[in-house]
């Protein structure tokens, strides 16, 4: 077996005496979407931020890809291939939509020291970008101001951004947030058609969804990851079901 | 900071705004390049050192306005550049090199260099702190060039004439002097507008709305903050090459602190993030400091209450107010 | 874009009405002084005094109607500039009058004297253009800036003070103060201080002044910067130890220093209580007019507007024949209220100087009166190098 | 340089440090609770210093003239408040400082307009004229030293007044998190009235007591709000506890580096040279202080949690 694309080692964080993430372990093979469960105050958005680099750790290791990238910042972690959608979206309200994408593809395509060619005429980003608007369904809004956009459209324009980084593993913080119905199903289906091509790791509360899509799941209890296994093994885990469910039933 | 406030003028429709302000600023330039003629009518040198000196301080406007506006950089010692571009006249004038040629690529890179140098240390802070460094950074230069014996102290020192041109002195008429400021001005402007609207300065406006989401992309801030302060920087320079030339005379004078807010007022007052903003504020408080002075003597009484009115009314300064001003007449005109 | 369109519509008014002003049935005369900030002060005596000359020659020097447009430089030399160029193209000066400070007059000497106009500075003295940079459409009715400190390091020199403990601002005319000082006193000189310009506390050097026990303490600090050393000095304890000074106790000064000032000595070409007839009528009106003592800015302005009577009445009214201006200048054909003047080579006085001292008059009022004269007919170190004659 | 010398000039420092923090107390307030950039903040400096000018003439008593100033300038500032400042809350810094710098120019005029260019001196009260012996050979103004102590009780009922006072309690709740306070059913409008009314008084009261030492004339609080500045970045925007250590730092670093620093540059280097660099450096001096330390802490000594 080939080694995993992320190969998280008993990471730590803690604020004061208070310990978010607890040398957790986990391992994400390439082509999978791995989901991160687990109740409120588990510890998830904190292994976010240090899986993305907004906060640092203060023990263990992060490999991505054999290589260590603990102690890198943010945007290195970027440039080798992992990046991250944000809990509460996080766009640039004032540009167009298009332009949200098409910077992100510029981050990823030549230098971007160009000081006197119009970007909004360089068709290579544009093309790029529309492209990837057009896969997430905002193809018709291109033009629009990415601040008058509605909330689900800015949950999906957040995917397409961080998409457009050309990510080899992708870090989705609950994507389907605050989404009504409708619009949480059209999340799901182009969640599947993503996992598809890139490695995702997904943090989400929406069960039904985590159960549908994911290809294992991680179980994150007080920063301890306590089981890790396909959708099947984890609805028939007990510890998972004592921990986390309670007396529940999983459905 | 808040940062969402920056941009009034974006609000506007793109396509047309772009429009309106080509012709805009158009309209503006063939109105300058024709105030010469106009002038020939009377106090010719007058109008043309006055209106010169605007258009000076207009470079040095829209360099603020590049970091300020797009880059939501704040700097209370931009006036540090207009020091460092006379102070490279002043120097090697008074060493005998009076050749343009060389005394600008030398203000530049010093410029640039200055810039370097404190961005690196107060890019390090944001919002508040990042002015307060700026302002450090400036009145150390200030207090360096009181003491700069050899180069005239707190006196300053006076030029032997207009730098000249290919060894000519081409420079030395006024009409001549006003035109390549005018040129200077319109290249700096077009110039400045593209870098905004590139693939940079479309990294340095992302930076400035939303740092996190940049950052989460790939983009590291400070590199693309340093280089906008290292080109705001060079081209305020520029602006002092300018002045020196224009008042014939260099000092300690011209990088105050209060001469840097007087240049963060020009931006403000102009609309910022606008570029032209910039130039229109430059031109109103120079001209209205000029015509209110000339009715009284009193003349604070009457343009430090502009001041607050302009700031009060929220509009993002004239640019702004020209802009909310034209929706409104489009929107007339639609059924 | 309307403001703009405003602002452009009133300089193009103003260049309009500017053609009218060509008639030369007038004499026209700018008076760029400083009017912003906190030497304001010093720039409003001289506008009065030169103000309360016209008035009293009934509105004309030498016999023609006289209009004195006033500019404030701000103190920015690039402001002061502009303004100048304003005077001489918009109002069409014959003579620019000004300006209080030496950064200002490097800055509008050469706009001033290249032009068709002349250049009479109130104040100012620099020692370039007392030398080598000397130019025949400059004139100076006050001093060679060095000379005044002359005074003081002569007198300490004469008095016989053994050590002595020098101050002033950390800028070049603080530097050429102490320079000025030293070039008679040949004691010993205990310690150099310079202070940023702009400071309002001086304990720790008044503490460093305590612990040197000098003979004599001499120091140039003008404005603002003297009303607050003198109050701090006598606080301090220290007025035991003779306070010398050069434009730190005097006339613009003492309405707020009061008696923390009073025995404090300085050096000067006049005084307030001169004592000659048409001093006293000028001391006299000016007090009735603007309700302050005049110092020696109001004095040297208001002998710039006799100078420049005098010239034009010599040239019978011709203000356009700039070479007669020049020469009828040069003689200086008028009564200064200091009593003897005229020109040297350079165009900067030759006069004598005195010593002064703090005073509290009968009517509540302060000024510095003389004490004895110290340098007679005085004509300043630079005049040699000036190529004129 | 004697052990005396530096005791005085340690004095001087810390008298420096206090007068900064009272214009700063009230700065670094209406910059944390009400994230407002107010340059106009050294001009009520300015005015306490005309308002005691004036009063003490009129009443013929520097106390007397003190406790007609203190209720005046409060009411200067509430009117600054009412009519302008509480219309910028919450827009951006920009147009805060472009407002507030029109006020300078506007007050600066007036005061000139009212006062003349002229300096003003206040007579000092005759209780506290005069010097006391603090050992052989050094004399010390005893103005200075009531000034020292009144400026340390100021910050002690400061201390009291924000620690323990339920005022206090909802100005440091509102420096580390106002919308939150405001959430919680506070009048912040009234919050914020009360704390630049505060200020603009404090600021006021720091011009009325520096008025007999120095001289009073327009513009005087526009280079001491640029140090102003300094000490609350130094100390951490919102913090009073940064900004009384801050103010003393800068008030003995500048004072002492002023006096001794030359001495201490004589160590390395020749005796003119010494001069030469330590008259340059001098004045940069707490600019340097203020680079290096937000160099190492970019939200100066003290920041407040948020």
């Amino acid at each position: 077996m080939t080694a995993p694309l992320l190969r998280v080692e008993k990471l730590v964080k803690r604020f004061g005496a208070l310990v978010v993430t607890d040398e957790l372990s986990l391992d994400v093979r390439a082509g999978e979407m791995h989901a991160v469960i687990g109740p409120n105050g588990a510890g998830k958005t904190t292994f976010i931020h240090q899986l993305s680099g907004s906060l640092s750790s203060q023990a263990g290791r992060i490999l991505f890809d054999d290589a260590d990238i603990t102690h890198l910042d943010m945007p290195q972690r970027v440039r080798r291939g992992l990046a991250r959608s944000f809990q509460i979206t996080s766009i640039l309200p004032g540009q167009t939509v298009l332009a949200n994408v098409a910077l992100a593809v510029q981050a990823r395509s030549g230098t971007s020291f160009r000081f006197l060619r119009a970007v909004d005429h360089e068709a290579p980003l544009n093309d790029a970008a529309a492209a990837i608007l057009d896969r997430v369904g905002l193809g018709a809004r291109k033009g629009v101001r990415a601040g008058s956009l509605s909330h689900g459209e800015k949950r999906l324009l957040e995917i397409a951004i961080a998409i457009a980084t050309a990510p080899r593993l992708l870090l989705l913080d609950e994507p389907l947030a605050g989404l009504g119905q409708e619009e949480a199903q059209v999340c799901i289906q182009l969640l599947a058609a993503l996992k598809r091509e890139f490695s995702i790791i997904l943090v989400e509360h929406d069960m039904d969804a985590v159960f549908q899509l994911a290809d294992r799941i991680s179980v994150l209890v007080a920063g301890r990851v306590i089981a890790t296994g396909t959708p099947d093994e984890i609805r028939a885990n007990a510890a998972v079901r004592q921990a986390y469910l309670g007396d529940g039933e999983l459905d | 900071m808040s940062q969402q406030q920056a941009l009034p003028a974006t609000t506007l429709a793109p396509a047309s705004a772009a429009a309106w302000r080509v012709s805009f600023v158009a309209l503006l330039f063939v109105a300058l390049a024709l105030l010469p003629i106009a002038a020939k009518l009377g106090a010719e040198g007058y109008i043309l050192n006055l209106v010169t000196r605007a258009l000076i301080f207009a470079i040095a406007a829209i360099s603020l306005d590049l970091i300020l506006g797009h880059g939501a950089l704040v700097s209370f010692g931009h006036a540090a550049y207009l020091g460092i571009g006379s102070y490279a006249v002043g120097i090697l004038a008074s060493h005998g090199v009076e050749e343009v040629l060389l005394q600008i690529p030398v203000a530049i890179g010093a410029g640039a260099l200055f810039a370097l140098a404190t961005g690196a240390v107060s890019l390090r802070t944001s919002g508040v702190y990042y002015i307060m460094s700026t302002l450090a950074f400036g009145q150390m230069l200030y207090f360096f060039a009181v003491s700069l014996s050899a180069y005239g102290g707190d006196d300053g020192l006076t030029l032997p004439g207009r730098s000249t041109i290919l060894g000519m002195p081409l420079l030395k008429a006024d009409t001549t002097f006003y035109y390549v400021v005018l040129a200077l001005l319109g290249a700096t402007y077009v110039l400045t507008l593209r870098i905004t609207r590139s693939r940079f300065g479309r990294v340095l406006n992302g930076i400035r709305e939303n740092p996190a989401r940049m950052k989460a992309i790939g983009f590291e801030p400070f590199t693309y903050q340093l280089a906008a302060c290292i080109i705001a920087g060079a081209t305020c320079a520029l602006a002092g090459v300018l002045l020196a030339n224009q008042t014939g005379f260099v000092s300690p004078a011209y990088m105050t602190w209060q001469r840097s807010g007087e240049l963060l007022v020009m931006v403000i007052l102009g609309g910022i993030g606008s570029l032209w903003g910039a130039i229109i504020g430059a031109l109103s408080f120079l001209l209205l400091e000029e015509v209110l002075s000339l009715i009284t003597e009193q003349w604070k009484l009457i343009l430090g209450p502009f001041l607050v009115l302009v700031a009060l009314g929220g509009y993002g300064g004239i640019a702004g107010l020209a802009d909310t001003l034209r929706n409104k007449l489009v929107r007339r005109g639609q059924p | 874009m309307k403001r703009y369109m405003l602002a452009l519509a009133t300089v193009s008014a103003l260049a309009l009405s500017a053609v009218g002003a060509h008639a030369q049935d007038k004499l026209k005369i700018g008076l760029i002084v400083t009017l912003s900030g906190p030497s304001a002060v010093l720039g409003g005596q001289v506008r009065d005094g030169f103000n309360l000359a016209v008035k009293t020659l009934g509105g004309k020097l030498g016999g023609v109607e006289t209009e004195v447009v006033v500019a404030d430089d701000e103190l920015k030399p690039d402001v002061a500039v502009t303004k100048v160029k304003g005077l001489l193209e918009r109002d069409q000066v014959n003579f620019v009058v000004g300006p209080v400070f030496s950064n200002v007059l490097q800055a509008i000497h050469k706009p001033v004297t290249d032009s068709s106009a002349f250049l009479i500075s109130p104040n100012a003295g620099t020692s370039n253009f007392a030398g080598k940079q000397c130019n025949p459409n400059f004139f100076v009715t006050s001093y060679q800036n060095d000379q005044v400190h002359e005074v003081l390091g002569k007198y300490a020199q004469d008095k016989g003070f053994k050590k002595v403990f020098l101050m002033a601002p950390n800028y070049q005319a603080g530097k050429d103060s102490l320079a000025g000082f030293k070039r008679h006193f040949k004691g010993e000189v205990l310690d150099e201080v310079y202070t940023p310009l702009g400071q309002l506390d001086f304990s720790a050097e008044l503490a460093k002044i305590a612990a040197a026990k000098p003979d004599a303490f001499f120091t140039f600090m003008p404005g603002g910067m003297g009303v607050n050393l003198v109050k701090q000095y006598r606080q301090a304890g220290l007025a035991n130890i003779p306070f010398l000074s050069a434009f730190t106790t005097d006339e613009s000064t003492l309405p707020a220093q009061k008696d923390d000032a009073v025995g404090f000595l300085g050096g000067a070409n006049w005084a307030p209580n001169t004592d000659n007839p048409q001093n006293k009528a000028f001391v006299a009106a000016y007090e009735a007019a603007y309700g302050a003592v005049p110092g020696t800015y109001a004095m040297q302005a208001y002998d710039a507007a006799l100078l420049i009577d005098s010239a034009i009445k010599a040239t019978g009214g011709k203000v356009g024949d700039k070479d007669a201006v020049r020469a009828a200048l040069k003689k200086a054909n008028f009564t200064s209220l200091r009593g003897a003047f005229k020109f040297g080579n350079n165009n900067y006085p030759i006069q004598d100087f005195v010593l002064v001292k703090v005073a509290k008059r009968a009517d509540g009022k302060f000024q510095t009166e003389v004490v004895e004269t110290v340098f007679k007919d005085y004509v300043d170190v630079y005049a040699k190098e000036c190529p004129l004659n | 340089m004697s052990s005396a010398l530096l005791i005085v000039q340690t004095l001087n420092g810390l008298q420096l440090g206090i007068l900064l923090f009272l214009i700063a107390a009230g700065l670094t307030l209406v910059f944390g609770v009400m994230d407002f950039i107010n340059l106009a903040h050294g001009v009520q400096y300015m005015i306490g210093a005309y308002l005691i000018a004036m009063f003490s003439a009129w009443t013929g008593s520097f106390w007397a003239g003190l406790a007609l100033t203190l209720p005046v300038a409060l009411a200067v500032g509430l009117l600054l408040e009412v009519t302008i400042f509480r219309r910028l809350y919450g827009r951006s810094h920009l147009d805060q400082v472009l407002a507030t710098f029109g006020l300078i120019l506007f007050l600066n005029q007036l005061v000139k307009t009212i006062w003349g260019a002229a300096p003003l001196s206040v007579p000092m009260p005759d209780v506290l004229s005069g010097s006391v012996r603090l050992m052989d050979g050094l004399l010390y103004p005893v103005y200075r030293i009531a000034l020292i102590g009144l400026g340390l009780t100021t910050a002690l009922l400061l201390y009291v007044l924000i620690n323990k006072t339920r005022v206090g309690m909802l100005v440091r709740a509102g420096a580390s998190n106002a919308p939150m306070v405001s959430a919680l059913g506070v009048d912040i409008g009234r919050l914020f009235m009360i704390v630049f009314g505060f200020g603009a008084m404090l600021a006021g009261f720091a011009g009325a007591m520096v008025a007999p030492i120095l001289s009073v004339e327009p513009g005087m609080g526009d280079n001491l709000l640029i140090l102003t500045f300094v000490v609350i970045v130094i100390g951490g925007i919102g913090s009073i506890r940064g900004a009384f250590i801050a103010a003393l730092l800068v008030g003995l670093i500048d004072t002492l580096g002023r006096a001794f620093g030359p001495h201490l540059l004589r160590l390395m280097l020749d005796a003119a040279s010494a001069n030469q660099a330590g008259r340059s450096l001098a004045p940069m001096l707490i600019y340097i202080l203020m680079a290096a330390v937000l160099f190492f802490r970019p939200s100066g000594l003290f920041p407040v949690k948020r």
